[in-house]
């Protein structure tokens, strides 16, 4: 079955310079839009990547809060604030050369360190699976007070973000 | 109740009779090609399998549509293509081929070009975990239900590049209706699942199918007070998600001319129209294997079993078009968010009283806190009546 | 349940209180029916305490202890006796009645209510804490739903009164605190708890300092004069049912710590203080009568006369004898239900007249014969007529102060005569001779006021016919601190 | 796993980068937004990859991974309607034209 | 020994007729004076069969616990000994009979059910009194006497001077009760009980710990100040004269048969004590005979009918008290049965008159005789009773007194009484002779008599007046006062022909003299007033008592009052309000500090730290994605110095 792991491995690694290439996409395109719909297939390609992780549950959940409620959510906001088919403006500001000479060195040297660093992979490790069961477990066990920290937040920041977003119904200024 | 042997026998016969034969498909091919390339021939049978299955569902669709809709409005429908046109679904195909293909002048043509492309994948892509019959699930994902709640949450991305890629008003509104439409019906619809999911405890789409055996004395969830709420509240929100009446705002015609898909025409169009009723399709056979017990059935066919459900459900939906007017915007809304949500939230905690309650007082609870938040949610709704809209341009 | 039942009977307000705050701001009549129903449990709560209650027994009862601050060694610890179950008892009917009284609040409903609940917490709580700590901070809960209750809903000069009433009774309060603290730190090991208080030995240097301090936080709340301007000014400007608890409950809350602290924590110095508190008894019970014989406005004649009626109570405590602090112990409850009632007529004329001037009325006994009936009683009630529950217990003060001392009792008896005088007098400017053509509109007293009125006529008769009803409740516990007081 | 954990981490370290760039030179302070899940998203394949290879309790990188995503939904959701709030108010949603915070 | 019948049932049954006509009075309406008088009726007709027992010999006496008095309990319950025996059969049947005329009186009343209801109570209270065993049950029902007469005086209300009198009415009274009150204190203060057979017994025992004397005196002076207030003596007489504003049935009822009485009876109860009191005795007997002679000389000259009726009953009373400061505890008793029978007489029949004429000045009266004859004849049988005319029943009472102060040396106090007498006939026949006699005076006065329900009991009150003297006589030989003497233990004394002689004489002589004045000689009258002005102005005027009172008393309470409230809102509350306003105004020196020198350091401060940021503030762009960008270069800065050392 060599062929078969071969192809996933070729499957994998293209994925992977997709991702990179759509993500470059999301940064330098100028037209917004086009970048969210690039940041999707970014998202969509993340989520393939982790189920090549053994990770399904956490490739459902990407594509279901991301791609089904984030991005909507920005395209949404694109939207509202860009003008339909306006000139497409520099979206780039002044300090992209500084941003690149700096980026491209953290990345050479995290590279370097992340390459020469042994990490302690185990075999047990990777043969572990993770259920779903397993993750509710954990999720309503030894998480159960994160979890619970958790969608407080998210109540917080739906309501607060409702109440940012709202017009201010009573300061009606002259039209 | 007990069958005779070989009459058992057949059944199982005809009932596996798909799956048999790729089975001997696969058999075959094994005796003179390497391992991998049966594993690519499963794969390839059962794609070929489901990509076929997704357009012929769709066109006869459109036809038994159109048929109950005529029968509905007192006349016959489509009966001159073919015997009781039969062939009306093809004729429209290779209409729909030949067509001039419109792109408007000032539309973002890769997105523009890329939107009906993109929104039929999502719609293909959840039939891998439709059970469509006893062993007959594409790929038994351990995560089915999720993956198909996630995958058929993409399509608001296609939507929004069709209507955004247009540069058409009708386009944009409609685009930005179907958007929120489909993000706050897809709440409600997933919250109604959950009672199911802790039921069966699995994700697993056959899972859910077993847990529901019964011989004749019915186990499908739909009998039991919190499933069958939640199949009501699903299939609500399943009609709503396929923007079918009485929930077809994102297209209302005297509107937004056609919504989202104003500007497409040909196969796109087609496309778009595909999707559609693929999903129609997908969403009432997840109906039936979550609520009706999936293919579970005595005498008939396993897959016979579970087409004749879903066909039935879609009919359902049919016949919603045909009879109901439209909601308003506000209106579909506030049903999404102010009644189905909550009542979501309450089936939840009936179904876990359910799991630890003696039956009989389990259904007497069940129906006494239905019947209370029932009513609760009605008079709250009809408190909060937004006060009365004036149009000061209409007169 | 029946182990924390005085748990429940202190924070069932407090959980009615949330509920009303839950209560959109609108639903005025949902929240009224909830505040009463509120103190409908209470009072059945406080029924079922009733019968958990050991008549016979001398001892704290009910005892509830849970640590609290363990750094400071602060318990929250709830218990009662013969002293503060009646009182309890007194709270759980006026609150009851006053919210009756209250359903005629017409703005703010809601604010109105919950602070009214949680006023009726604090109450509670101060009648059955037993950790000094935990007493104070009842006590102080006291003070700030009434500062509002006064300040909002009050009459015309209601923030000068407000005003008044917070600091006064804060200042006093804060010497009371000094005092808890002062006893905290001469005890060892430092606690608050009142049952292991009780028994320690203190200097007699001490005991009178730390008296003295007590004294000024419970004198000002009685009120003792010289200490008594606060009241007029807040009973004549806050609204009916808040003057009904202000008499009905907050007064005792005085004479209970006399009871409950002074008396058993400093015996020693309670002695040597004994003729003061006579003097200032006696001048109490005088100056009131006379001072309320002076008025024209009906609320302030009523609230001098609650000043020189809580003079009986102070005399029954100086007196030092059975008698006396059974006399004493009595005239709280009877002083909460008559001066209460007293104040809900007031309520109930000026609710009509919007006026409370007593020489402008006149003949209103054929006008409104149901309420002259009423008013009546509860005058003759006030002023002691034998068969209710007001003489009962001013005769034990006398008997018991008439064996401290006979010149005291003497003076006393005038302000019996002075409390006929001023009664009589307001019964006379009030209901009798001719109407005032300007009342001829007045409509009787309704039967809902009737309803709020009639359980305390039913008590004060129950109590003036067959006084062992209440007590016998006393009177064992009541007898045990006589024996802490006198050795 | 089928391929190394060092490849992933290139590949993470390298969508961290881009995401980061788009923060860094982005005028568009939605760009910034979806950089910023660009960057959340390479640290949450880090966090599962990890937890794939190396820990002994698997699900926590998964769970953790879970929490980073709602957060992420979160932060986005209030991000987002700051903007909007901040569009209606100065009609701009260019960074460098909302420079209000200095001195 | 308990009674064969629930005694208490006595005055339960009138309380009853109380409770249900004041509760349900709107509904009952005439029906509510049947109630009363039924129950009434039935107390009697219980009352009656246990006095009869009693006359025989018998004791009843029944008690319970009511209430803990330190250690020593408080017994409540009923005490029927011959003198409270004898009061019960009084007071039912003149109760009785007084209730049944108020039917036809007060017909057509608006407050009619009011009235039973309050007479009820008062029926309820007076027996209570009577049967009641100890002093502080005592002193309850008395005060609920008092309650029933401030009620029944203000009873027309709409009249200011029947609520001024009403109010009058109880707070001298109330005087007097404290008195009473304190009085009983002193006497639980000596001998530790308040019930009246224990006191008996441990004043006449005497054995087992000597008594304090002094306060046994006080104990008693202090009971006396009851009797003082209640029976309306001297000097707290005035307000029974003002209580004639009620209706009258209820003068007749309260304030000249029963209630009155209570306070002699009151006496007559503390007879052992008053006793063992030697030195209250004469004080006792001063102000009796003080009372008699003044309210007597003030009688002489009243116009209103009820007011002389009044002033002759506190005369009368006083009459009572005296005996008993002699130690006459027969004498003063049996006066007071008799007196209770013809003075309600003579009440009602006043009444009578009021009803037929409607006027209550005799002036305006005259010439009755013919048109209201049974009111006349009961009325003069009645004031030859009060006279003194034997062989009617207050000639023996009376005779009774003045042979006890004949016989006892008080020579002195019996020539006041026997002018008192004289002073008593005359009035008396002054009244009837200007009412009944004559020639009509105003001619607007269309008088009639009244109807039988009013007529009825005055005969029965007749017959009443005229034997109820008879136990007493020497017909009977005495047997009343050996009765009450059987009791308790006073001087009993020989009857003296001397004095009958004496108090015949002078009752003949009054009623001729008024006779001559007042029917022959009518300018004598004028001339003699004339002569006389000084004393008839002290006569006419009540002596200014009420002045005096008014003056010396009500005024400086009122002024105490004021100034108090004054010295209260200026001095006492200004000390808070002062207390208020200082620190105010130190809060506000305070914050000049605040302002000018505290926050000026700061704000120096704060102006230093802004010169010095004017500086470094250009470093901030306020634009993000600079400081990101150093945040990267600082990253890039440090993975730069951390990798070199790899």
């Amino acid at each position: 079955m060599e062929i078969l792991e071969l192809f996933s491995k070729i499957g994998i690694y293209a994925t992977m310079a997709l991702v990179l290439v759509f993500a470059l996409g999301v940064v330098a395109l100028r037209n917004l839009f086009h970048c969210a719909l690039c940041l999707a297939a970014v998202l969509i390609g993340t989520a393939m990547i982790y189920v090549a992780l053994h990770a399904e549950f956490l490739a459902a959940v990407q594509i279901l809060v991301y791609v089904g409620a984030v991005m909507t959510l920005v395209i949404f906001v694109i939207m509202l604030t860009e003008h339909l088919g306006g000139k497409t403006i520099r979206q780039t500001n002044r300090q992209s050369p500084a941003a690149i000479i700096g980026l491209s060195g953290i990345v050479v040297l995290l590279g370097t360190l992340l390459m020469k660093t042994p990490w302690p992979v185990t075999a047990k490790a990777l043969d572990a699976k993770v259920s779903v069961m397993s993750l509710g477990k954990a999720l309503m066990g030894t998480y159960a007070f994160p979890f619970e920290v958790i969608s407080v937040i998210l109540i917080a920041c739906l309501i607060g973000a409702i109440v940012i977003a709202k017009k201010d119904v009573s300061e009606k200024g002259p039209s | 109740m007990s069958m005779p042997p070989f009459l058992r026998d057949i059944e199982f016969a005809v009932d596996l009779s798909l799956v048999n034969a790729k089975g001997w498909c696969l058999d075959l091919l094994g005796h003179f090609l390497p391992d991998w390339t049966v594993v690519l021939a499963s794969i390839v049978i059962s794609g070929v399998a489901i990509l076929a299955l997704g357009p012929l569902v769709m066109m006869y669709l459109t036809l038994l549509e159109r048929k109950v809709i005529g029968r509905i409005q007192n006349r016959y429908g489509p009966n001159r293509v073919g015997k009781w046109g039969l062939l009306q679904p093809i004729a429209d195909g290779i209409k729909m081929f030949t067509k001039e293909d419109i792109v408007p002048a000032q539309a973002d043509k890769i997105v523009h070009f890329l939107a009906p492309v993109v929104i039929v994948v999502p719609a293909l892509m959840v039939f891998l975990v439709v059970p469509f019959g006893e062993r007959m699930t594409a790929v038994n994902l351990n995560i089915g239900l999720l993956y198909f709640i996630a995958v058929s949450s993409i399509t608001t991305i296609p939507i929004f590049m069709g209507s955004w890629a247009s540069r058409n008003k009708y386009s944009l509104l409609g685009g930005m209706r179907t958007a929120a439409q489909m993000i706050s019906y897809e709440i409600p619809m997933t919250l109604s699942v959950v009672p199911v999911i802790m039921m069966s405890q699995s994700l697993s789409t056959n899972t859910i199918v077993m847990t529901q055996v019964g011989d004749l004395d019915l186990h499908w969830f739909i009998f039991t007070p919190w499933g069958l709420v939640g199949f009501l509240i699903y299939f609500l929100c399943a009609v709503a998600e396929c923007n079918r009446p009485p929930f077809d705002l994102p297209e209302a015609e005297s509107e937004l001319v056609a919504g989202f898909h104003t500007e497409y025409s040909g196969m796109k169009f087609a496309l778009f129209y595909m999707a559609e009723y693929m999903n129609a399709f997908t969403l009432c056979g997840i109906a039936t294997t979550l609520f009706l017990g999936g293919w579970q059935g005595p005498f008939f066919p396993s897959w016979l079993w579970f087409f004749g459900k879903t066909f039935a459900l879609i009919c359902v939906m049919i016949w919603f078009r045909g009879t109901l007017p439209r909601f308003r915007v506000d209106q579909l809304m506030g049903f999404a968010w102010k009644f189905l949500l909550p009542l979501t939230l309450i089936n939840i905690p009936v179904a876990a009283l359910w799991f630890f309650v003696p039956e009989r007082l389990a259904w007497l609870y069940s129906i006494a806190i239905f019947a209370v938040s029932f009513w609760g949610l009605v008079k709250l709704n009809c408190a909060f009546v937004p006060e009365k809209r004036i149009y000061p341009l209409a007169d | 349940m029946a182990s924390h039942i005085l748990s429940w009977i202190v924070f069932t307000p407090l959980l009615g209180a949330f509920a009303v705050l839950f209560v959109p701001q609108r639903s005025t009549h949902l929240i009224k029916w909830i505040t009463l129903s509120t103190t409908i449990v209470v009072f059945g709560l406080a029924c079922v305490a009733l019968g958990f209650f050991q008549a016979s027994q001398g001892g704290f009862q009910m005892i509830e202890r849970a640590l609290w601050i363990p750094q400071f060694n602060v318990q929250y610890l709830l218990g009662t006796d013969g002293i503060s179950f009646p009182m309890v008892f007194l709270t759980a009917i006026i609150s009851l009645l006053a919210c009756l009284g209250s359903f005629g609040i017409k703005e703010r409903e809601k604010e109105y209510f919950f602070l009214y609940l949680l006023l009726e917490t604090g109450m509670m709580g101060t009648f059955v804490a037993l950790d000094l700590f935990l007493f104070y901070v009842f006590w102080e809960v006291v003070l700030v739903p009434m500062y509002f209750l006064i300040g909002i809903w009050g009459g015309p000069r209601r923030e000068y009164a407000a005003i008044k009433f917070f600091l006064y009774t804060l200042a006093g309060s804060l010497f009371m605190l000094l005092g808890i603290l002062g006893v905290y730190f001469a005890a060892s090991p430092h606690t608050f708890d009142m049952t292991q208080l009780v028994g320690m030995t203190r200097g007699l240097w001490f005991q009178k300092v730390v008296f003295l301090a007590f004294f000024l936080g419970f004198a000002i709340k009685v009120p003792i004069f010289p200490f008594h301007t606060w009241l007029p000014d807040a009973h004549v400007e806050a609204p009916t049912p808040i003057s009904v608890i202000l008499a009905g409950v907050l007064l005792k809350m005085g004479t209970y710590g006399f009871f409950r602290f002074s008396y058993p924590l400093f015996p020693d110095a309670a002695v040597w203080f004994q003729p003061a508190m006579a003097v200032l008894a006696i001048l109490g019970i005088v100056y009131g009568g006379f001072v309320a014989l002076a008025q024209t406005d009906f609320k302030k004649m009523v609230a001098y006369s609650s000043v020189s009626h809580m003079g009986f109570v102070l005399l029954g405590l100086a007196a030092m004898n059975a008698n006396g602090f059974r006399g004493a112990m009595l005239q709280m409850f009877t002083h909460g239900t008559i001066t209460g009632g007293l104040f809900l007529l007031v309520g109930v004329l000026y609710d009509r007249a919007h006026s409370r001037d007593l020489n402008g009325f006149g003949g209103l006994g054929a006008q409104m014969p149901a309420y002259a009936g009423i008013l009546t009683f509860f005058s003759l009630a006030s002023l002691g007529l034998p068969a209710m529950s007001g003489f009962v217990s001013e005769f034990l003060v006398l008997l018991g102060s008439y064996q401290y001392s006979k010149v005291v009792t003497g003076l006393s008896t005038l302000g019996i005569i002075l409390a006929a005088t001023y009664l009589l007098y307001m019964v006379q400017r009030v209901l009798l001779g001719k109407l005032n053509p300007k009342w001829a509109a007045l409509t009787d007293i309704n039967f809902k006021e009737v309803l709020t009125l009639a359980p305390l006529m039913v008590l004060i008769l129950a109590i003036g016919v067959y006084p062992r009803i209440i007590l016998d409740y006393m009177i064992p516990t009541l007898d045990a601190l006589l024996k802490i007081v006198k050795g | 796993m089928i391929i190394p954990l060092q490849h992933i981490l290139i590949f993470s370290l390298l969508l961290f980068a881009t995401g980061l760039y788009g923060v860094l030179v982005r005028r568009n302070i939605i760009g910034i937004l979806i950089s910023i899940e660009l960057m959340l998203n390479a640290a949450n394949l880090n966090l599962i990859a990890f937890s794939k290879s190396t820990s002994l309790a698997p699900e926590t990188g998964q769970i953790f991974a879970i929490f980073v995503i709602a957060i992420a939904a979160t932060a986005a959701a209030v991000g987002l309607a700051i903007v909007l709030a901040l569009y209606r108010v100065r009609k701009t949603v260019y960074t460098d034209e909302v420079n209000l915070l200095k001195w | 020994m308990v009674a064969p019948i629930p005694v208490a049932l006595i005055p339960l049954l009138p309380f009853a007729a109380f409770a249900v006509n004041i509760l349900a009075g709107r509904w009952l309406k005439h029906r509510a004076a049947w109630l009363s008088v039924a129950t009434s009726t039935l107390a009697c007709a219980l009352a009656i069969p246990l006095c009869w027992q009693v006359f025989r010999g018998a004791h009843f006496a029944h008690q319970a616990t009511w209430l803990m008095l330190g250690e020593v309990p408080l017994q409540f319950g009923y005490l029927l000994d011959p003198l409270s025996s004898t009061l019960l059969f009084m007071v039912t049947i003149v109760g009785t009979l007084i209730q049944v005329y108020a039917m036809g009186y007060m017909r057509g009343d608006p407050r009619y059910s009011r009235f039973f209801a309050y007479v009820s109570l008062f029926m309820a209270a007076m027996l209570t009194v009577v049967i009641s065993n100890n002093y502080l049950l005592f002193f309850m029902a008395w005060e609920i006497m008092g309650l029933c007469s401030y009620l029944l005086i203000g009873f027309y209300f709409e009249k200011d001077s029947a609520a001024n009198a009403c109010k009058k009415a109880f707070l001298t009274t109330r005087v007097g009760d404290i008195g009473f009150l304190i009085g009983f204190l002193t006497l639980f203060a000596a001998i530790g009980t308040l019930n009246f057979s224990e006191m008996n017994s441990i004043i006449s025992g005497a054995g087992a710990t000597p008594l304090n004397t002094t306060l046994l005196s006080f104990a008693a002076f202090f009971i006396f100040c009851g009797t003082i207030g209640k029976s309306a003596q001297f000097p707290l007489h005035v307000w029974l004269p003002d209580a004639m504003e009620g209706p009258t049935p209820v003068s007749a009822l309260i304030h000249a048969a029963t209630m009155v009485a209570a306070g002699v009876f009151l006496v007559a109860r503390s007879f052992t004590l008053f006793a063992a009191a030697p030195n209250v005795l004469p004080v006792v007997t001063a102000i009796g005979t003080i009372t008699a002679f003044g309210a007597a000389f003030i009688a002489l000259t009243q116009h209103d009918i009820k007011r002389v009726l009044a002033y002759s009953t506190i005369s009368q009373l006083g009459y009572m008290v005296t005996a008993l400061g002699l130690s006459g505890l027969g004498a003063g008793t049996f006066h007071l049965i008799t007196h209770a029978f013809f003075k309600a007489l003579l009440f009602l029949g006043a009444g009578s008159v009021i009803h037929g004429t409607h006027v209550q000045d005799i002036r305006e009266m005259g010439g009755l005789f013919k048109k209201m004859p049974s009111t006349a004849v009961t009325f003069i049988i009645a004031s030859l009773a009060l006279a003194g005319i034997p062989p009617l029943s207050g000639f023996w009472s009376k005779d009774e007194i003045l042979l006890t102060a004949f016989a006892s040396g008080h020579t002195f106090v019996f020539g006041v009484l026997l002018l008192t007498a004289f002073m008593t006939a005359f009035y008396m026949f002054r009244l009837i002779f200007l009412t009944f006699f004559g020639e009509a005076r105003n001619p607007k006065v269309h008088a009639h008599e009244s109807p039988a329900l009013m007529t009825l009991p005055l005969w029965a009150l007749a017959v009443g007046s005229v034997v109820i003297g008879i136990p007493g006589s020497p017909f009977m030989h005495h047997w009343f006062q050996k009765f009450m003497a059987h009791a308790s233990h006073y001087p009993e004394y020989e009857p003296s022909l001397f004095v009958m002689a004496c108090s015949i004489a002078a009752a003949v002589a009054g009623i001729l003299l008024a006779g001559v004045v007042y029917l022959k000689q009518k300018h004598w009258a004028e001339n003699t007033a004339k002569a006389f002005r000084p004393l008839y102005l002290l006569s006419f005027n009540k002596f200014y008592i009420d002045e005096l009172y008014s003056a010396y008393i009500v005024k400086p309470f009122h002024a105490i009052g004021r100034i108090l409230f004054g010295f209260d809102e200026t001095v006492v509350d200004g000390a808070v309000n002062g207390t208020g306003y200082a620190t105010m105004l130190l809060s506000r020196i305070k914050n000049w500090i605040d302002i000018h020198i505290v926050d000026g350091f700061v704000n120096f401060t704060g102006a230093f730290a802004y010169f010095l940021n004017s500086f470094t503030k250009r470093l901030q762009t306020g634009f993000i994605q600079n400081y990101l960008l150093i945040v990267v270069a600082a990253v890039l800065a440090f993975l730069i110095f951390e990798l070199k050392s790899i």
